[in-house]
């Protein structure tokens, strides 16, 4: 794992997440903005890959970077009006979300960077899940097992598809 | 695979069971069949409300990942009433002109949203927790936008997600960090790994905790969105929102900070919320001041009772709890009257702020009558309800202890009379100030006055009727395992 | 007659008042004034059996070793304060509370009997409040007699405030007149202050000697004041201060300066009502204070010092302003004020070198002669005021300028006038002259000093009585600005006039000596042939100038008053006094003290509450900006609420 | 070290939250809070906890979460476009005070 | 069974002309006055019976701390009970509340508009002010206590007169301030009950019993629980919605709460506040007793200068109630006794005073006394009722402020330091003041000329207003010429208060 690959790997995918998250909401154009946070969920589908959570990889790129950057797209297909796109940010706006999310980075750094824990903490043994295990895990009803969370989003998905039948109609 | 355990959640089951019951019907009765959902849907509900209150076994289910104990029993049920209040009083709107196409989705997504808070409520692992949480603001958003010709409702929904996201976000970052530190989702769990815990990274994560379901509760300073979608969403998902969703975010929320977080309480969440709850209190009262709408007036008025709610909780006792959840049932009665008419007046003559319920007293008596018992239940005026139910969470609060509650209570109480003030001022319009061109007397329908009547009662007689707040205190004193963990 | 019918004349008046000031509206005016006459007619008749019984009886151990006993005979509990202080109403009889019974009842009845004519129309229209007034009468009498009847000091001040109301609400009989409704006010805001006084002494007194009994108290002063041993206020004994607080309750209702300026305004009431009331008994009430509790004042030298100061000093101010005044009733209440400062001059006097067993020569007579005045002037007092009430009637005036020459006209009224005039100014053989010089030898027997002074007013006296006199009935020709003559009065109003005028002829041979002392045994008095020719010849002195000045018009008089403008104004204006109290109530009181409290409540206390509500209500303007209808807003808020909340707790947590 | 990308990411997300004005874009920002939240639970798990799958399972389900999210957000978005004809954030400010 | 306590009748009866006044339709005036003056008059009756109890048990030798206990527990949880018994001071009060309440009845006869409604929130309020009387549960007490306390808004709010919003609003905000650190302390009250690890209790004579209540927290308590019903009591500077209040009020409503309503603050602060915590009483009573020395005397000068008939009577209820106050806090049998009896005595006066004041205004529609005049010679009947109010105000012996006054100056003077002695003089002083203005009023109003032509086609008062203040003035002068008889009733009661007293040092 520790091997200089995988290093260069994490870091190639670390770095791509960092610039293409301040490019997904810096650029001016909405769908290059769209572009951008699929790439930054795209690189983040090589962290999991990287750490060996492939399912996680896998629903990573299908439902994010699939599913919903294609919705993202669609959305902005339809209410994208030409000669529109681009949006100058009033300054007062820029310095409050500056204000906001550096203290929420500082706020957020210092507590995750000064728990003892984290520092030199190392990936050690790596044992895979392999899909079996994860889906009898996955509807298992004993402890550590997901079967009423399954059952539960199944609802919320259905919630959300009467809510999004109710949006979307016309009347 | 034990499936047996589904058993465990009977409360749970029987609403997705209405839920396909009126989904069945709503998709394949004919379309004249329709008008008669909302009736059928209140009554199913209502049947299941009555058998909700069979008591259940208590115990836990899939690996403690849910429990049902009689507390939960209890709160479920006390939501059921609530739900059903504001289903009685939602039949008439929802067969109003431009709703009735979409009535069928209208009781849909309320019971689902109901769903979400139970699991809310009975969830002990953060997974569920979540999902419950999701369900049960996701669906709201579009119950928010179901006025589709009302710009306001539009804006509301619209409101209401993005900052509902937007919490759930801090929310999923806060559960993260707790993750981070103990390596477990269960509640319990999770409990066991904190004593003595006290680093940065804990303080955030209850920092974000509380500021995710805060959200919910609308506490200040996570309120802001309270007002806007209250005004902008159809009122009958406004009293929901006001009162279902409160409630079953307070619960919960007692059992995150008391059960999760019980260990650090003196360390690290006493002091947050002591701060929290006071400028809730304060500043919703300041904001409703000023109101005229009435909508927004009782959203403000909500954010201060939320802090009172919240009473209950900072002194994490059971006292407190009893309180709490005694708080909860008042609330949702006295608010719900006061929807109720505000519901009423809204469809008849699209009328909702304060200068137009002048002289309602001399055409609508009744209406008023009712307005003015809702508000002085709201404001704490004995013999109604409302007066128990702040002296018992005073009374739960100040039982900690430390000289430092009983300023917090006294805050409150200062905070009483402000809101006293501006219930009083709706009580002024409807009695004292005259009109020439007041609302014209009415008949409104049939639901919403048992609707009405049914909040009335409840306002008159839950605090007379001792037996009320004596059973809900034999059941906190039952669940006391929930406070093992307080420091 | 058993001296327990006493109740009786006390309780006849308060029936009467019940009875006529509830019933009397349905009456006609006939009955209720014969009504209220009989059944005062009744209750002298019993007043006069019960006092001449109290004298010259001997059973039921009314004297012991020739000592007239102080009797109880009824005490019914009113009110406890505590185990110790109950407060008792009760008739208590001894020599002076007789004696007093037989003046108030006569002069009362006489002022009865007088007010039915009087009283029938007022300037010429039928008077409306005819039973009012009755039934007032009838309430001022109740209390009076309740007051000298009284067994313990409590149920003195419960009397005092009782006379202060009745007198309030004579004086203001003729409530639509501004003047009359002023004058009552400030009779009764005047005699309230010291009745405070009063209440303080009371409070005082009480506390250290635990009993309002005047029986207790009296039996053994020695023992009273001892209970007070050592406890000193301001460097004086608490005892003297107590006993000066009642002195000042009792100058209040006596008139006393410099709180008499009350007085000479009550002269707006009814003039029958002055007789009554401001002339022969209520304004004795101080007096009579002060010798029911004599014993005590004796011993406490301070308190009599003050007394006697006071005493001596009212009596020539009132006398010299009573020389110069126009107005025949307001004259007549100035030489009241005067007799009455004789009277507590007399009583002051008296002194006792520290024990009680070594009598002064003076110190049981001043006593007598206080009493003897006491009662010898209210009939000449009240004969007096009954014919200046005639005069009034008459003429429809109170100025002497609108009579002059009236003795053709009035001849009656003239010559009871002038025997009342002879009395007061200490004529033998009038009454007046028997007392006053009781009073002289008294004065004399204290200081060369003091007898000097005193004579001097006393001469003062026969000069203004004369003075008043010659001006009223002389002087010049009437001129006749009414449509009637006047006339004499009928007999209802004459009757009274003889029957006093008979008495204060006769008074003055009463053996007071004999029956009204202070310990209740004989003093054996003669006539101090010195000082009684002295006096005699200072009042002839007295009434010779009058008669030069005023007996016909000329223009000495004027003359004398344009010699010294300054002085006379002054004296004419009662030297400011009433500019004095307007000034201290009007602009300290009222202006400088009611008037800031009440802005500071309206604009601080109630400023500062309403305050609270601007504040509240600012607040939640102030605070509008923050629910900016922006998501983004929203969501910032939202945000740093969290983050603070983490860091803060953090930062406390951490360090 | 590992939390330094997911860390970054929730900064931008924010800032993007605030600062943008069409609401796709804010939504944008939204899921990139909501997937560094995740990276946080994956990572958490596998360096700390391997010996379990909690966290994983959690990222699974808030995968799912979100997806609903940005859904019924999408149609929301959508809706108001219909009536007010554009999808500046600043047009949703008619509610206030 | 609690229902064989005839106190709990006192709630019972109201409630069912409550009921009754309920079912009483809207048109019919007549009926809703059957009703009231029924209810008012059963009141009257149980109330009599209750003294005759009261006396005739005591006569028996039963000298228990409160007649007629019982209880039901209400919230067994927290140990609230409905808690029922009655002392001398409670039967005395609610004499004094039964009378009022017919006479106020009487002084609304011709209420207009909504008599029902109006009936309706004055017997809740009445309900209120027997349940507070009769209750000895914290509780229960603090409940009744607000019960009487909001009618009043909706009373003044629509059958007031005048600025009567921001009167209606500002009263019930203060009285409700007032309540809300009275809540405060009830709870640490509650809190510090029973001494460590026995059940906590509202039951004020177990309470007292216990004298559990740690002094440190005494120091908090009693400031709170005093000023909460201090507020109530009109103390200075917590005065400011009197004058205000009672000016926009209706006649029976200013009756009500002058009479009624403004004794639940003294009757708390004793029962309450000192009764429960002697300690602090004695320790910092002083302050209080300073505050209300400056009532007594502030009020008497701020209604010297008052124009308005009811500010002057508002102004004076601040000085008499100060007085009340004063002399609780003297903590001595003889003068707590003369503060209920000022309770009882100014409850008539103030009541009388107001009916009158309402009767004027009924007629003249003026109150400022500048534009009246000579109302004697117009209205005899009612000038004299108002003379004989002033002089009941003033002090007169035979009417029923004398002899209270006079027990409170004895009692308080009964001290022997300085300060307080001082105090008392100062309080003494109250009495000229009280002729100044009572006189200055009387004077103007009654007497002189008529100011004003119209009002002379003005008539007299007519026989319901006759029969409400008769009844009144009946009761001021049973006070004033028989004082012993409630003073007796009255004096034992406060054995306990002040043995408790004594015990920490008093």
């Amino acid at each position: 794992m520790e091997s200089l690959g995988n290093i260069i790997l994490y870091f190639v995918a670390a770095l791509s997440i960092m610039v293409f998250s301040v490019l997904t909401v810096t650029t001016k154009k909405i769908l290059r903005s769209a572009t951008y946070l699929m790439f930054v969920l795209l690189a983040t589908a090589v962290i999991y890959f990287q750490m060996n959570y492939e399912f996680l990889g896998a629903v990573q790129i299908a439902v994010y970077a699939g599913g919903i950057v294609v919705l993202f797209v669609f959305a902005i297909m339809l209410t994208h009006k030409p000669g529109k796109d681009a949006e100058p940010l009033t300054m007062h706006k820029k310095w409050l979300g500056l204000a906001a999310s550096l203290l929420g980075v500082a706020v957020c750094g210092y507590a995750l960077f000064s728990y003892a824990k984290f520092c030199g903490a190392k990936i050690t043994a790596v044992s895979t899940m392999d899909m079996s295990e994860l889906g009898h895990t996955l509807l298992s009803t004993e402890k550590l097992g997901y079967l009423l969370p399954f059952e539960a989003i199944s609802v919320l998905l259905l919630a959300c598809i009467i809510g999004g039948v109710v949006i979307a109609r016309k009347r | 695979m034990d499936y047996s355990q589904f058993l465990l959640m009977p409360q749970e089951m029987g609403l997705l069971l209405v839920f396909l019951l009126v989904f069945l019907y709503d998709t394949f009765l004919p379309q004249k069949m329709q008008k008669a959902l909302p009736v059928f849907t209140a009554t199913v509900f209502a049947i299941y409300t009555a058998l909700s209150f069979i008591p259940v076994a208590a115990g836990e289910a899939f690996g403690g990942m849910f429990v049902q104990d009689p507390s939960t029993w209890v709160m479920k049920g006390i939501l059921n009433i609530g739900t059903l209040l504001v289903l009685l009083q939602a039949i008439e709107w929802t067969n109003s002109d431009f709703v009735s196409v979409r009535r069928g989705e209208f009781y849909e997504l309320i019971l689902l949203t109901l769903f979400g808070m139970f699991l809310m409520i009975s969830g002990r692992h953060f997974l569920l927790f979540v999902i419950g949480l999701e369900t049960a603001s996701l669906p709201l958003a579009a119950l928010a936008a179901f006025e589709k010709n009302h710009y306001e409702s539009h804006e509301a929904a619209a409101k209401y997600v993005f900052t509902a996201v937007f919490s759930s976000a801090v929310l999923l970052l806060g559960i993260s960090f707790v993750y981070g530190l103990t390596g477990t989702l269960y509640f319990g769990d999770i409990a066991y790994y904190l004593v003595g815990e006290k680093s940065a990274l804990l303080i955030a994560a209850v920092a974000f905790v509380i500021a995710g379901v805060g959200f919910k509760l609308s506490l200040v300073p996570f309120h802001l969105w309270t007002a806007d979608v209250y005004r902008g969403a159809p009122t009958a998902v406004t009293s929901y929102l006001s009162v279902i969703s409160k409630g079953a975010a307070a619960f919960a929320f007692l059992v995150i900070l008391v059960q999760v977080f019980g260990a650090v309480y003196t360390s690290v969440w006493e002091w947050m919320l002591y701060v929290v709850i006071a400028i809730t209190i304060t500043v919703g009262n300041l904001f409703a001041i000023r109101q005229r709408n009435l909508k927004r007036f009782l959203a403000f008025s909500s954010i201060s009772q939320a802090g009172y709610i919240m009473l209950g909780i900072i002194g994490a006792n059971t006292m407190g709890m009893t309180a709490m959840m005694f708080y909860v049932l008042v609330y949702i009665f006295s608010n719900l009257a006061a929807f109720g008419v505000i519901a009423a007046i809204e469809r008849k003559t699209g009328k909702v702020t304060t200068d137009d319920y002048n002289g309602l007293f001399k055409t609508n008596p009744w209406l008023s009558f009712t307005m003015m018992l809702a508000m002085f239940s709201l404001g704490g005026i004995p013999p109604f309800a409302g007066f128990f139910s702040k002296f018992f969470i005073f009374v739960g609060a100040a039982h900690q202890g430390s000289v430092a509650i009983y300023v917090l209570v006294f805050i409150a109480l200062i905070n009483t009379i402000i809101s006293l003030y501006y219930y009083l001022l709706v009580v002024k319009a409807m009695f004292i100030r005259q009109d020439e061109c007041a609302i014209p007397a009415f008949k409104s329908a049939w639901s919403e006055r048992v609707g009405m009547a049914l909040c009335v009662l409840g306002i008159m007689f839950i605090g007379l009727l001792s037996c009320i707040y004596t059973g809900l205190s034999q059941i906190s004193e039952g669940v006391q395992t929930l406070f093992a963990t307080l420091s | 007659m058993p001296l327990s019918y006493t109740i009786l004349v006390i309780a006849i008046p308060l029936l009467m008042f019940l009875f006529l000031g509830l019933a009397g509206v349905k009456m006609g005016k006939k009955l209720t004034g014969v009504l209220g006459v009989c059944a005062m007619g009744v209750t002298t008749v019993i007043a006069y059996a019960v006092a001449l019984t109290y004298f010259f009886g001997t059973g039921d151990g009314q004297i012991v070793d020739g000592v007239r006993q102080q009797l109880v005979l009824n005490d019914w509990t009113w009110l406890k304060f505590s185990e110790n202080l109950v407060v008792k109403l009760g008739v208590l009889l001894d020599p002076i509370s007789a004696m007093m019974l037989i003046v108030i009842t006569t002069v009362s009845f006489m002022v009865h009997l007088y007010s039915l004519g009087y009283m029938s129309d007022h300037h010429g229209k039928p008077e409306k409040g005819f039973q009012r007034y009755y039934a007032f009468l009838a309430l001022f009498t109740f209390s009076m007699l309740g007051l000298v009847v009284s067994t313990n000091i409590f149920q003195m001040f419960i009397f005092f405030e009782m006379v202060g109301v009745s007198s309030y609400l004579l004086i203001g009989f003729y409530y639509t007149s501004p003047a009359a409704v002023h004058a009552s006010k400030k009779a009764f805001i005047v005699t309230r202050l010291a009745d405070l006084f009063f209440l303080i002494g009371i409070m005082v007194l009480s506390f250290y000697t635990s009993t309002f009994d005047f029986k207790a108290l009296m039996a053994n002063p020695t023992n009273a004041l001892a209970s007070a041993q050592g406890a000193t206020f301001m460097g004086c004994s608490v005892m003297a201060w107590a006993l000066t607080c009642i002195f000042i309750g009792g100058a209040g209702k006596s008139a006393m300066y410099p709180l008499h300026i009350w007085l000479p305004d009550a002269m707006e009431g009814p003039t029958p009502v002055s007789a009554l009331i401001h002339a022969a008994t209520m304004v004795v009430a101080g007096v009579y204070l002060i010798a029911r509790m004599f014993p005590l004042y004796v011993l406490e030298q301070g308190a009599m010092d003050i007394i006697c100061v006071v005493g001596a000093f009212t009596a020539f101010y009132a006398a010299a302003i009573a020389c110069v005044q126009s107005d025949i009733k307001r004259a007549l209440a100035f030489s009241t004020i005067s007799q009455i400062a004789f009277m507590m001059t007399s009583l002051a006097v008296s002194t006792a070198d520290g024990a009680l067993i070594e009598i002064h020569e003076g110190y049981g007579l001043g006593y007598m002669a206080s009493m003897f005045h006491l009662f010898t002037h209210a009939m000449f007092k009240a004969l007096l005021f009954l014919c200046a009430g005639a005069i009034i009637h008459a003429v429809h005036s109170n100025e002497n300028s609108d009579m002059h020459g009236l003795h053709k006209f009035m001849p009656i009224t003239s010559i009871a006038f002038l025997i009342g005039c002879l009395a007061i100014a200490g004529i033998p053989p009038f009454a007046g002259f028997w007392s006053k010089d009781e009073i002289l030898v008294a004065c004399y027997a204290k200081g060369m000093g003091w007898g000097l002074w005193m004579s001097m007013v006393a001469g003062l006296t026969a000069f203004y009585m004369f003075r008043i006199y010659f001006l009223i009935f002389f002087w010049k020709k009437h001129e006749i600005h009414t449509e009637h003559a006047p006339a004499d009065q009928p007999w209802t109003m004459t009757l009274p006039l003889i029957i006093l005028a008979a008495i204060s002829i006769v008074a003055g041979f009463v053996p007071a000596g004999e029956l009204v002392t202070w310990d209740g045994a004989h003093l054996h008095t003669q006539l101090n042939w010195s000082v009684a020719g002295a006096s005699v010849l200072i009042a002839l002195v007295g009434i010779g100038l009058a008669f030069k000045l005023y007996y016909k018009e000329n223009e000495l008089p004027e003359k004398m008053k344009n010699a010294l403008p300054n002085l006379w104004e002054a004296a004419y204006r009662r030297f400011y006094m009433d500019e004095l109290y307007q000034f201290i109530t009007h602009k300290v009181i009222f202006q400088n003290i009611s008037k800031p409290i009440a802005w500071f409540d309206r604009h601080i206390i109630d400023g500062t509450m309403n305050l609270l509500g601007d504040v509240t209500n600012s607040a939640s303007y102030a605070i509008r900006r923050l629910q900016s209808g922006s998501i983004q807003g929203y969501v910032f808020v939202y945000l740093v609420g969290a983050l603070l909340i983490a860091a803060v707790t953090m930062i406390c947590v951490m360090i | 070290m590992y939390l330094v990308p997911s860390l970054v990411m929730f900064g931008c997300g924010v800032f993007g939250f605030i600062t943008r004005k069409n609401m796709i874009a804010i939504l944008i920002s939204l899921e990139l809070m909501l997937n560094s939240v995740d990276i946080n639970f994956v990572v958490f798990n596998r360096f700390l906890y391997p010996e379990q799958t909690e966290g994983m399972f959690f990222t699974l389900f808030a995968i799912a979460i979100a997806a609903a999210e940005t859904a019924v957000a999408i149609a929301l978005i959508i809706n108001v476009y219909r009536v007010v004809k554009n999808v500046d954030i600043n047009q949703l400010t008619k509610l206030k005070f | 069974m609690i229902f064989s306590n005839i106190l709990i009748y006192f709630v019972i009866v109201p409630l069912l002309t409550l009921g009754g006044l309920a079912l009483c339709s809207n048109k019919g005036v007549k009926a809703v006055r059957a009703v009231a003056v029924t209810g008012a008059s059963v009141l009257v009756m149980l109330a009599i019976y209750l003294v005759a109890y009261f006396l005739q048990a005591r006569a028996a030798g039963d000298t228990s701390e409160m007649l007629l206990q019982s209880k039901v527990t209400w919230y067994a949880p927290l140990n609230i009970e409905l808690a029922l018994g009655i002392d001398g001071v409670s039967v005395v009060m609610i004499l004094l509340s039964a009378f009022i309440v017919f006479a106020g009845v009487f002084a609304s006869w011709k209420m207009d508009p909504l008599p029902k409604q109006f009936f309706l929130w004055f017997f809740l309020l009445s309900t209120g002010v027997f349940g507070f009387f009769i209750s000895i549960d914290l509780f229960t007490m603090f409940m009744f206590y607000e019960v009487a306390l909001i009618p009043m808004y909706l009373l003044i709010g629509v059958w007031g007169s005048g600025d009567k919003n921001y009167s209606a609003m500002k009263l019930t905000l203060m009285l409700m301030g007032g309540s809300a650190l009275l809540m405060l302390g009830i709870i640490g009250i509650y809190f510090h009950s029973s001494p460590e690890g026995q059940p906590l209790t509202m039951n004020i004579l177990e309470i007292a019993q216990n004298n559990a209540i740690p002094h440190e927290w005494q120091y908090y308590l009693f400031p709170l629980t005093f000023v909460g019903f201090g507020i109530l009591g009109a103390m200075f500077p917590f005065h400011t919605w009197s004058p205000d209040g009672h000016a926009s009020a209706p006649t029976a409503v200013s009756m009500l709460h002058a009479g009624v309503l403004m004794k639940l603050g003294g009757y708390g602060c004793f029962r309450i506040a000192i009764y429960l915590m002697p300690f602090a009483a004695t320790e910092i009573g002083w302050i209080f007793l300073t505050l209300t020395g400056i009532s007594i005397v502030y009020g008497a000068f701020s209604a010297c200068v008052q124009t308005d008939l009811k500010y002057i009577n508002a102004y004076s209820s601040v000085s008499h109630c100060g007085m009340v106050l004063f002399a609780i806090l003297m903590f001595n049998q003889t003068a707590m006794t003369g503060a209920v009896l000022q309770m009882l005595s100014h409850g008539l006066m103030t009541a009388l005073f107001f009916a009158l004041i309402g009767m004027i205004y009924g007629r003249t529609h003026t109150r400022d006394i500048r534009e009246m005049g000579g109302l004697m010679q117009i209205m005899p009947y009612l000038g004299v009722g108002y003379v004989i109010a002033g002089l009941a105000s003033l002090g007169l012996p035979g009417l029923s402020g004398f002899a209270a006054e006079m027990t409170i100056f004895f009692g308080s003077f009964e001290h022997t330091d300085t300060f307080r002695r001082v105090l008392t003089i100062v309080a003494t002083t109250s009495i000229v003041i009280t002729a100044v203005y009572i006189l200055r009023v009387v004077g103007k109003l009654l007497f002189g000329a008529v100011q004003n032509e119209h009002h002379k086609e003005l008539t007299d008062a007519v026989w319901f207003e006759r029969l409400s203040t008769v009844t009144l003035i009946l009761g001021v002068a049973a006070i004033g010429c028989f004082p012993n008889f409630f003073a007796e009733i009255i004096r034992y009661s406060f054995d306990p208060v002040v043995e408790a007293l004594k015990a920490v040092g008093m």
